[in-house]
Protein backbone atom coordinates (compact mmCIF):
# COMPACT_ATOMS: atom_id res chain seq x y z
CA UNK A 1 0.00 0.00 0.00
CA UNK A 2 1.18 3.15 -1.27
CA UNK A 3 0.45 6.76 -0.20
CA UNK A 4 2.07 9.62 -1.52
CA UNK A 5 0.57 13.04 -0.85
CA UNK A 6 1.42 16.72 -1.42
CA UNK A 7 -0.45 18.99 0.56
CA UNK A 8 -0.17 22.99 1.87
CA UNK A 9 -2.76 22.33 4.85
CA UNK A 10 -0.48 20.87 8.05
CA UNK A 11 0.19 17.30 8.28
CA UNK A 12 -1.87 15.35 10.92
CA UNK A 13 0.49 12.34 12.00
CA UNK A 14 -2.03 11.05 14.25
CA UNK A 15 -3.88 10.10 10.80
CA UNK A 16 -1.04 9.55 8.84
CA UNK A 17 0.24 6.74 11.32
CA UNK A 18 -3.10 4.90 11.97
CA UNK A 19 -2.98 4.73 8.27
CA UNK A 20 0.07 3.38 7.78
CA UNK A 21 -0.71 0.72 10.77
CA UNK A 22 -1.31 -2.86 9.66
CA UNK A 23 -2.74 -5.76 11.67
CA UNK A 24 -0.66 -8.19 10.06
CA UNK A 25 2.84 -6.11 9.72
CA UNK A 26 4.25 -5.47 13.44
CA UNK A 27 6.53 -2.30 12.53
CA UNK A 28 5.69 0.93 11.53
CA UNK A 29 9.04 3.31 10.97
CA UNK A 30 8.66 7.24 10.67
CA UNK A 31 10.37 10.10 9.88
CA UNK A 32 9.51 13.65 10.38
CA UNK A 33 11.25 16.69 8.97
CA UNK A 34 10.13 19.71 11.15
CA UNK A 35 11.33 23.73 10.28
CA UNK A 36 13.90 24.55 12.14
CA UNK A 37 13.68 28.10 13.72
CA UNK A 38 17.43 28.00 15.44
CA UNK A 39 19.45 30.12 12.93
CA UNK A 40 17.22 33.08 12.35
CA UNK A 41 14.51 31.26 9.48
CA UNK A 42 11.13 33.06 10.22
CA UNK A 43 9.71 31.34 7.71
CA UNK A 44 10.31 28.52 5.40
CA UNK A 45 8.59 28.26 1.62
CA UNK A 46 8.03 25.25 -0.27
CA UNK A 47 7.70 25.44 -4.28
CA UNK A 48 7.17 21.94 -5.96
CA UNK A 49 7.12 20.50 -9.43
CA UNK A 50 3.07 19.15 -9.60
CA UNK A 51 2.67 15.66 -11.24
CA UNK A 52 6.38 15.47 -11.48
CA UNK A 53 6.94 15.65 -7.50
CA UNK A 54 4.04 13.00 -7.29
CA UNK A 55 5.77 10.86 -10.42
CA UNK A 56 8.90 10.99 -8.05
CA UNK A 57 7.77 10.03 -4.62
CA UNK A 58 5.82 7.17 -5.82
CA UNK A 59 8.40 5.62 -7.72
CA UNK A 60 11.09 6.24 -4.91
CA UNK A 61 7.96 4.15 -2.47
CA UNK A 62 7.83 1.76 -5.10
CA UNK A 63 11.61 0.86 -4.67
CA UNK A 64 11.59 0.48 -1.21
CA UNK A 65 8.14 -1.59 -1.12
CA UNK A 66 10.04 -3.92 -3.70
CA UNK A 67 13.67 -4.13 -1.89
CA UNK A 68 12.39 -4.42 1.87
CA UNK A 69 9.41 -6.42 0.73
CA UNK A 70 7.16 -3.72 2.78
CA UNK A 71 3.40 -4.17 3.64
CA UNK A 72 2.93 -0.04 3.18
CA UNK A 73 5.23 3.17 2.21
CA UNK A 74 3.75 6.62 2.82
CA UNK A 75 5.19 10.28 1.97
CA UNK A 76 3.05 12.95 3.04
CA UNK A 77 5.28 16.53 1.87
CA UNK A 78 3.92 20.18 2.69
CA UNK A 79 4.60 22.73 0.21
CA UNK A 80 3.92 26.62 0.74
CA UNK A 81 4.49 28.65 3.46
CA UNK A 82 5.43 27.19 6.65
CA UNK A 83 7.37 28.89 9.88
CA UNK A 84 9.42 26.88 12.70
CA UNK A 85 7.99 24.27 14.50
CA UNK A 86 5.66 23.30 11.26
CA UNK A 87 6.38 19.65 9.66
CA UNK A 88 7.75 19.62 6.26
CA UNK A 89 7.71 15.75 5.74
CA UNK A 90 6.26 12.70 7.14
CA UNK A 91 8.05 9.33 5.55
CA UNK A 92 6.30 5.71 7.40
CA UNK A 93 6.97 2.42 6.43
CA UNK A 94 5.19 -0.83 7.19
CA UNK A 95 6.80 -4.15 7.66
CA UNK A 96 6.89 -7.56 9.56
CA UNK A 97 9.89 -6.61 10.71
CA UNK A 98 11.80 -3.49 12.50
CA UNK A 99 15.06 -4.03 10.22
CA UNK A 100 13.11 -3.67 7.27
CA UNK A 101 10.90 -1.06 8.30
CA UNK A 102 14.30 1.00 9.62
CA UNK A 103 15.97 0.69 6.88
CA UNK A 104 13.52 1.68 4.10
CA UNK A 105 12.42 4.53 5.90
CA UNK A 106 15.94 5.79 5.77
CA UNK A 107 15.97 5.05 2.47
CA UNK A 108 13.09 7.57 1.35
CA UNK A 109 13.62 10.04 3.15
CA UNK A 110 17.87 10.22 1.95
CA UNK A 111 16.62 9.52 -1.61
CA UNK A 112 14.00 12.02 -1.52
CA UNK A 113 16.18 14.90 -0.29
CA UNK A 114 17.77 14.33 -3.77
CA UNK A 115 15.38 12.87 -5.87
CA UNK A 116 11.84 14.92 -5.63
CA UNK A 117 11.75 18.12 -7.32
CA UNK A 118 11.14 20.56 -4.25
CA UNK A 119 12.42 23.68 -3.43
CA UNK A 120 12.87 25.81 0.09
CA UNK A 121 13.30 29.34 0.57
CA UNK A 122 14.11 30.20 3.82
CA UNK A 123 13.17 33.83 4.71
CA UNK A 124 15.25 35.67 7.59
CA UNK A 125 13.05 39.22 8.21
CA UNK A 126 13.11 40.31 4.87
CA UNK A 127 16.13 38.51 3.28
CA UNK A 128 14.97 35.98 1.39
CA UNK A 129 17.59 32.78 0.46
CA UNK A 130 17.36 30.22 -1.79
CA UNK A 131 18.40 26.72 0.35
CA UNK A 132 21.60 25.45 -1.62
CA UNK A 133 21.68 21.59 -2.34
CA UNK A 134 24.38 19.87 0.58
CA UNK A 135 26.77 17.20 -0.53
CA UNK A 136 26.46 15.50 2.58
CA UNK A 137 22.60 15.02 1.31
CA UNK A 138 23.92 13.76 -2.08
CA UNK A 139 26.52 11.22 -0.30
CA UNK A 140 23.52 10.03 1.92
CA UNK A 141 21.06 8.98 -1.11
CA UNK A 142 24.24 7.43 -3.19
CA UNK A 143 24.64 4.84 -0.46
CA UNK A 144 21.90 2.91 -1.16
CA UNK A 145 22.94 2.33 -4.89
CA UNK B 1 9.16 22.48 -32.32
CA UNK B 2 6.92 23.49 -30.13
CA UNK B 3 7.75 23.40 -26.52
CA UNK B 4 6.10 23.93 -23.19
CA UNK B 5 9.27 25.59 -20.58
CA UNK B 6 8.87 24.94 -16.45
CA UNK B 7 11.54 26.68 -14.66
CA UNK B 8 11.34 26.17 -10.31
CA UNK B 9 12.67 28.37 -7.57
CA UNK B 10 15.90 30.80 -8.53
CA UNK B 11 15.83 30.26 -11.88
CA UNK B 12 12.37 31.23 -12.15
CA UNK B 13 13.00 33.91 -10.60
CA UNK B 14 16.19 35.05 -12.69
CA UNK B 15 14.05 34.82 -15.73
CA UNK B 16 10.83 36.51 -14.19
CA UNK B 17 8.18 33.77 -15.29
CA UNK B 18 7.70 29.94 -14.39
CA UNK B 19 6.39 28.98 -17.99
CA UNK B 20 6.58 29.76 -21.54
CA UNK B 21 5.82 28.08 -24.89
CA UNK B 22 8.82 28.53 -27.37
CA UNK B 23 9.27 27.36 -31.05
CA UNK B 24 12.85 26.08 -31.07
CA UNK B 25 14.91 25.72 -34.28
CA UNK B 26 15.39 22.21 -35.76
CA UNK B 27 19.19 22.09 -34.53
CA UNK B 28 18.26 22.17 -31.04
CA UNK B 29 17.79 18.78 -29.90
CA UNK B 30 19.44 18.63 -26.15
CA UNK B 31 18.52 19.99 -23.19
CA UNK B 32 22.47 21.28 -23.08
CA UNK B 33 21.49 22.92 -27.30
CA UNK B 34 18.42 24.19 -25.75
CA UNK B 35 19.61 26.15 -22.58
CA UNK B 36 22.30 27.60 -25.43
CA UNK B 37 19.67 28.79 -27.35
CA UNK B 38 17.45 30.00 -24.41
CA UNK B 39 20.75 32.34 -23.12
CA UNK B 40 19.93 34.52 -26.71
CA UNK B 41 16.68 34.76 -25.68
CA UNK B 42 16.51 37.72 -22.74
CA UNK B 43 18.67 39.12 -19.82
CA UNK B 44 16.86 37.36 -17.61
CA UNK B 45 17.44 33.77 -19.26
CA UNK B 46 21.15 34.70 -19.90
CA UNK B 47 21.54 35.42 -15.91
CA UNK B 48 19.34 32.73 -15.21
CA UNK B 49 20.82 29.93 -16.96
CA UNK B 50 24.70 31.22 -16.64
CA UNK B 51 26.00 28.85 -14.24
CA UNK B 52 25.41 25.43 -16.25
CA UNK B 53 26.59 23.17 -13.51
CA UNK B 54 23.99 24.65 -10.88
CA UNK B 55 21.17 23.56 -13.10
CA UNK B 56 18.74 20.01 -13.46
CA UNK B 57 16.37 19.45 -16.06
CA UNK B 58 13.44 17.29 -16.81
CA UNK B 59 11.73 15.99 -19.94
CA UNK B 60 8.36 15.36 -19.87
CA UNK B 61 8.49 14.84 -16.10
CA UNK B 62 11.74 12.23 -16.01
CA UNK B 63 14.54 13.94 -14.55
CA UNK B 64 17.69 13.53 -17.09
CA UNK B 65 21.24 14.74 -18.16
CA UNK B 66 22.38 17.74 -19.72
CA UNK B 67 22.77 15.68 -23.27
CA UNK B 68 19.16 14.28 -23.14
CA UNK B 69 17.34 14.68 -26.14
CA UNK B 70 14.66 16.43 -26.33
CA UNK B 71 13.28 15.56 -29.73
CA UNK B 72 9.56 14.88 -29.62
CA UNK B 73 9.11 16.40 -25.79
CA UNK B 74 5.87 17.98 -24.52
CA UNK B 75 7.42 19.95 -21.54
CA UNK B 76 11.18 20.45 -20.70
CA UNK B 77 11.77 22.17 -16.98
CA UNK B 78 14.91 23.71 -15.65
CA UNK B 79 16.01 24.04 -12.19
CA UNK B 80 18.19 24.06 -9.60
CA UNK B 81 19.60 21.27 -7.83
CA UNK B 82 16.29 20.05 -5.40
CA UNK B 83 16.12 20.98 -1.59
CA UNK B 84 12.85 19.24 -0.21
CA UNK B 85 12.65 16.60 3.10
CA UNK C 1 14.69 15.68 26.97
CA UNK C 2 14.16 11.80 28.07
CA UNK C 3 10.64 10.38 28.69
CA UNK C 4 9.91 7.22 29.62
CA UNK C 5 6.63 5.86 30.45
CA UNK C 6 5.44 2.21 30.83
CA UNK C 7 1.60 2.26 31.07
CA UNK C 8 -1.60 -0.22 30.91
CA UNK C 9 -3.42 2.21 28.56
CA UNK C 10 -3.31 2.41 24.71
CA UNK C 11 -0.36 4.40 23.06
CA UNK C 12 -1.26 8.15 22.01
CA UNK C 13 1.12 8.76 18.54
CA UNK C 14 -0.14 12.21 18.14
CA UNK C 15 0.66 13.47 22.05
CA UNK C 16 3.61 11.30 22.17
CA UNK C 17 5.26 12.46 18.74
CA UNK C 18 4.19 16.26 19.25
CA UNK C 19 5.66 16.11 23.12
CA UNK C 20 8.96 14.52 20.98
CA UNK C 21 9.30 17.34 18.83
CA UNK C 22 11.82 20.53 19.19
CA UNK C 23 12.01 23.60 16.87
CA UNK C 24 15.40 23.79 17.58
CA UNK C 25 16.21 20.28 16.29
CA UNK C 26 14.48 19.36 12.67
CA UNK C 27 14.31 15.95 12.70
CA UNK C 28 12.23 12.93 15.10
CA UNK C 29 12.80 9.19 13.68
CA UNK C 30 9.84 7.07 15.60
CA UNK C 31 9.57 3.13 15.56
CA UNK C 32 6.14 1.40 16.86
CA UNK C 33 5.57 -2.00 17.53
CA UNK C 34 2.36 -3.61 17.04
CA UNK C 35 0.50 -6.61 18.19
CA UNK C 36 0.78 -8.89 14.78
CA UNK C 37 -2.69 -10.86 14.63
CA UNK C 38 -1.47 -13.24 11.03
CA UNK C 39 -0.42 -16.17 13.05
CA UNK C 40 -3.60 -17.22 14.68
CA UNK C 41 -2.59 -14.46 17.84
CA UNK C 42 -5.83 -13.97 19.66
CA UNK C 43 -4.31 -11.96 22.90
CA UNK C 44 -0.91 -10.68 23.89
CA UNK C 45 -0.31 -10.14 27.50
CA UNK C 46 3.06 -7.95 28.69
CA UNK C 47 4.57 -8.69 32.08
CA UNK C 48 7.21 -6.20 33.16
CA UNK C 49 9.54 -5.67 36.76
CA UNK C 50 8.23 -2.48 38.15
CA UNK C 51 10.74 0.14 38.75
CA UNK C 52 13.37 -1.90 36.62
CA UNK C 53 12.09 -1.78 33.61
CA UNK C 54 11.95 1.82 34.15
CA UNK C 55 15.59 2.20 35.14
CA UNK C 56 16.85 -0.04 32.35
CA UNK C 57 14.67 2.28 29.33
CA UNK C 58 16.11 5.31 30.95
CA UNK C 59 19.36 4.31 30.91
CA UNK C 60 19.25 3.39 27.60
CA UNK C 61 17.70 6.45 26.43
CA UNK C 62 20.74 8.00 28.20
CA UNK C 63 23.31 6.22 26.56
CA UNK C 64 21.24 7.46 23.15
CA UNK C 65 21.85 11.29 23.85
CA UNK C 66 24.90 10.78 24.64
CA UNK C 67 25.65 8.60 21.75
CA UNK C 68 23.97 10.66 19.06
CA UNK C 69 23.63 14.18 20.98
CA UNK C 70 20.57 14.08 20.68
CA UNK C 71 17.77 16.42 21.71
CA UNK C 72 15.05 13.87 23.19
CA UNK C 73 14.52 10.17 23.71
CA UNK C 74 10.99 9.04 24.26
CA UNK C 75 10.06 4.96 24.74
CA UNK C 76 6.04 4.70 25.67
CA UNK C 77 6.01 0.77 26.61
CA UNK C 78 2.50 -0.59 27.10
CA UNK C 79 1.94 -3.82 29.35
CA UNK C 80 -0.81 -5.75 30.23
CA UNK C 81 -3.22 -7.21 27.36
CA UNK C 82 -3.14 -6.71 24.32
CA UNK C 83 -5.53 -7.58 21.16
CA UNK C 84 -4.32 -7.62 17.34
CA UNK C 85 -3.39 -4.01 15.91
CA UNK C 86 -2.48 -2.96 18.98
CA UNK C 87 0.48 -0.38 19.64
CA UNK C 88 2.93 -2.34 22.10
CA UNK C 89 5.88 0.21 21.61
CA UNK C 90 6.68 3.83 21.09
CA UNK C 91 10.10 4.73 20.37
CA UNK C 92 10.84 8.54 19.07
CA UNK C 93 13.75 10.31 18.70
CA UNK C 94 14.58 13.88 18.66
CA UNK C 95 17.92 15.27 17.13
CA UNK C 96 19.29 18.26 14.56
CA UNK C 97 20.28 16.20 11.53
CA UNK C 98 18.24 13.04 10.32
CA UNK C 99 21.27 10.55 10.31
CA UNK C 100 21.38 10.81 14.15
CA UNK C 101 17.68 10.54 14.55
CA UNK C 102 17.17 7.42 12.86
CA UNK C 103 20.29 5.57 14.05
CA UNK C 104 19.53 6.40 17.86
CA UNK C 105 15.78 4.89 16.84
CA UNK C 106 17.10 1.93 15.52
CA UNK C 107 19.71 1.42 18.51
CA UNK C 108 16.75 2.16 21.04
CA UNK C 109 14.56 -0.40 19.71
CA UNK C 110 17.20 -2.69 19.15
CA UNK C 111 18.45 -2.39 22.84
CA UNK C 112 14.87 -2.45 24.50
CA UNK C 113 14.55 -5.68 23.24
CA UNK C 114 17.26 -8.00 24.78
CA UNK C 115 17.75 -5.00 27.64
CA UNK C 116 14.72 -4.52 29.28
CA UNK C 117 12.61 -6.71 31.44
CA UNK C 118 9.38 -7.21 29.67
CA UNK C 119 7.79 -11.01 28.70
CA UNK C 120 5.23 -11.36 26.29
CA UNK C 121 2.79 -14.62 26.68
CA UNK C 122 0.58 -14.97 23.25
CA UNK C 123 -2.61 -16.47 23.78
CA UNK C 124 -4.09 -18.33 20.62
CA UNK C 125 -7.47 -19.16 21.71
CA UNK C 126 -7.54 -21.33 25.44
CA UNK C 127 -4.25 -21.93 24.64
CA UNK C 128 -1.55 -19.44 26.44
CA UNK C 129 2.59 -19.31 25.51
CA UNK C 130 5.27 -17.45 26.84
CA UNK C 131 7.31 -16.02 24.21
CA UNK C 132 11.04 -17.31 23.18
CA UNK C 133 13.47 -15.00 23.27
CA UNK C 134 15.49 -14.89 19.31
CA UNK C 135 18.71 -15.18 18.63
CA UNK C 136 18.42 -12.41 15.86
CA UNK C 137 17.26 -9.78 18.55
CA UNK C 138 20.27 -10.70 20.36
CA UNK C 139 22.49 -10.62 17.47
CA UNK C 140 20.85 -7.06 16.21
CA UNK C 141 21.16 -5.63 20.59
CA UNK C 142 24.87 -6.86 19.77
CA UNK C 143 25.86 -4.51 16.80
CA UNK C 144 25.77 -1.48 18.71
CA UNK C 145 28.57 -1.97 21.17
CA UNK D 1 20.38 -13.21 55.76
CA UNK D 2 16.93 -11.99 54.60
CA UNK D 3 16.28 -11.15 50.80
CA UNK D 4 13.50 -10.33 48.92
CA UNK D 5 13.06 -12.67 45.81
CA UNK D 6 10.70 -11.97 42.65
CA UNK D 7 10.05 -14.16 39.78
CA UNK D 8 8.65 -13.44 36.30
CA UNK D 9 6.96 -14.89 33.53
CA UNK D 10 7.07 -18.56 33.29
CA UNK D 11 9.40 -18.73 36.65
CA UNK D 12 6.85 -17.04 38.21
CA UNK D 13 4.28 -19.47 36.70
CA UNK D 14 6.23 -22.44 38.28
CA UNK D 15 7.14 -21.32 41.28
CA UNK D 16 2.89 -20.21 41.81
CA UNK D 17 4.02 -16.94 43.29
CA UNK D 18 5.85 -13.84 42.08
CA UNK D 19 7.66 -12.94 45.28
CA UNK D 20 8.65 -14.42 48.27
CA UNK D 21 10.87 -13.35 51.47
CA UNK D 22 13.23 -15.53 52.08
CA UNK D 23 16.11 -16.26 54.97
CA UNK D 24 18.96 -17.59 53.11
CA UNK D 25 22.23 -19.85 55.14
CA UNK D 26 25.31 -17.69 54.92
CA UNK D 27 26.84 -20.03 52.18
CA UNK D 28 24.24 -18.90 49.86
CA UNK D 29 26.67 -15.52 48.56
CA UNK D 30 25.78 -15.73 44.53
CA UNK D 31 22.91 -15.73 41.97
CA UNK D 32 24.49 -19.16 41.56
CA UNK D 33 24.02 -20.51 44.67
CA UNK D 34 20.79 -19.06 45.85
CA UNK D 35 19.71 -20.94 43.02
CA UNK D 36 21.39 -24.05 44.23
CA UNK D 37 19.53 -22.97 47.40
CA UNK D 38 16.18 -22.82 46.25
CA UNK D 39 15.74 -26.08 43.61
CA UNK D 40 15.46 -27.36 47.33
CA UNK D 41 12.86 -25.45 48.70
CA UNK D 42 9.70 -26.73 46.86
CA UNK D 43 8.79 -29.32 43.49
CA UNK D 44 7.51 -25.74 41.99
CA UNK D 45 10.65 -24.24 42.49
CA UNK D 46 12.90 -27.27 41.41
CA UNK D 47 10.79 -27.12 38.24
CA UNK D 48 11.08 -23.31 37.77
CA UNK D 49 14.72 -23.40 38.16
CA UNK D 50 15.79 -26.71 36.80
CA UNK D 51 17.62 -25.29 33.39
CA UNK D 52 20.11 -22.60 34.57
CA UNK D 53 21.03 -21.54 31.29
CA UNK D 54 16.98 -20.21 30.69
CA UNK D 55 17.34 -17.78 33.69
CA UNK D 56 18.46 -14.36 34.22
CA UNK D 57 18.71 -12.64 36.96
CA UNK D 58 18.33 -9.01 38.50
CA UNK D 59 20.13 -8.05 42.12
CA UNK D 60 18.73 -4.87 43.29
CA UNK D 61 17.57 -3.95 39.90
CA UNK D 62 20.16 -4.28 38.24
CA UNK D 63 20.84 -7.13 35.42
CA UNK D 64 24.18 -9.91 36.57
CA UNK D 65 25.52 -12.84 35.58
CA UNK D 66 25.34 -15.76 37.64
CA UNK D 67 28.61 -15.54 39.48
CA UNK D 68 27.20 -12.13 40.74
CA UNK D 69 27.18 -11.24 44.51
CA UNK D 70 24.22 -11.36 46.42
CA UNK D 71 25.72 -10.38 49.86
CA UNK D 72 23.99 -7.28 50.87
CA UNK D 73 21.20 -7.01 48.32
CA UNK D 74 17.69 -6.43 49.07
CA UNK D 75 16.08 -7.94 46.58
CA UNK D 76 16.82 -10.37 43.98
CA UNK D 77 15.06 -11.10 40.66
CA UNK D 78 14.88 -14.19 38.61
CA UNK D 79 13.14 -14.53 35.50
CA UNK D 80 13.66 -16.24 31.55
CA UNK D 81 15.38 -13.87 29.09
CA UNK D 82 13.43 -11.12 28.02
CA UNK D 83 10.76 -10.81 25.16
CA UNK D 84 9.37 -7.35 25.11
CA UNK D 85 9.04 -4.23 22.31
Amino acid sequence: MIRVVVQSEPIDIAAEHAAAEQADAGAVASFTGLVRGDDGVTELALEHYPGATERALTKLCEQAVARWSLAGATVVHRVGPMVPGDRVVFVATTARHRGAALEACAFLIDRLKTGAPFWKREQRGAAATWVEARDSDAAAAERWR
Amino acid sequence: MRIDLLYFAWVREAIGTGAETVEVPDDVTTVATLIDWLVTRSDGHASALRDRARLRAAVDQVFVDHDASIVGAREVAIFPPVTGG
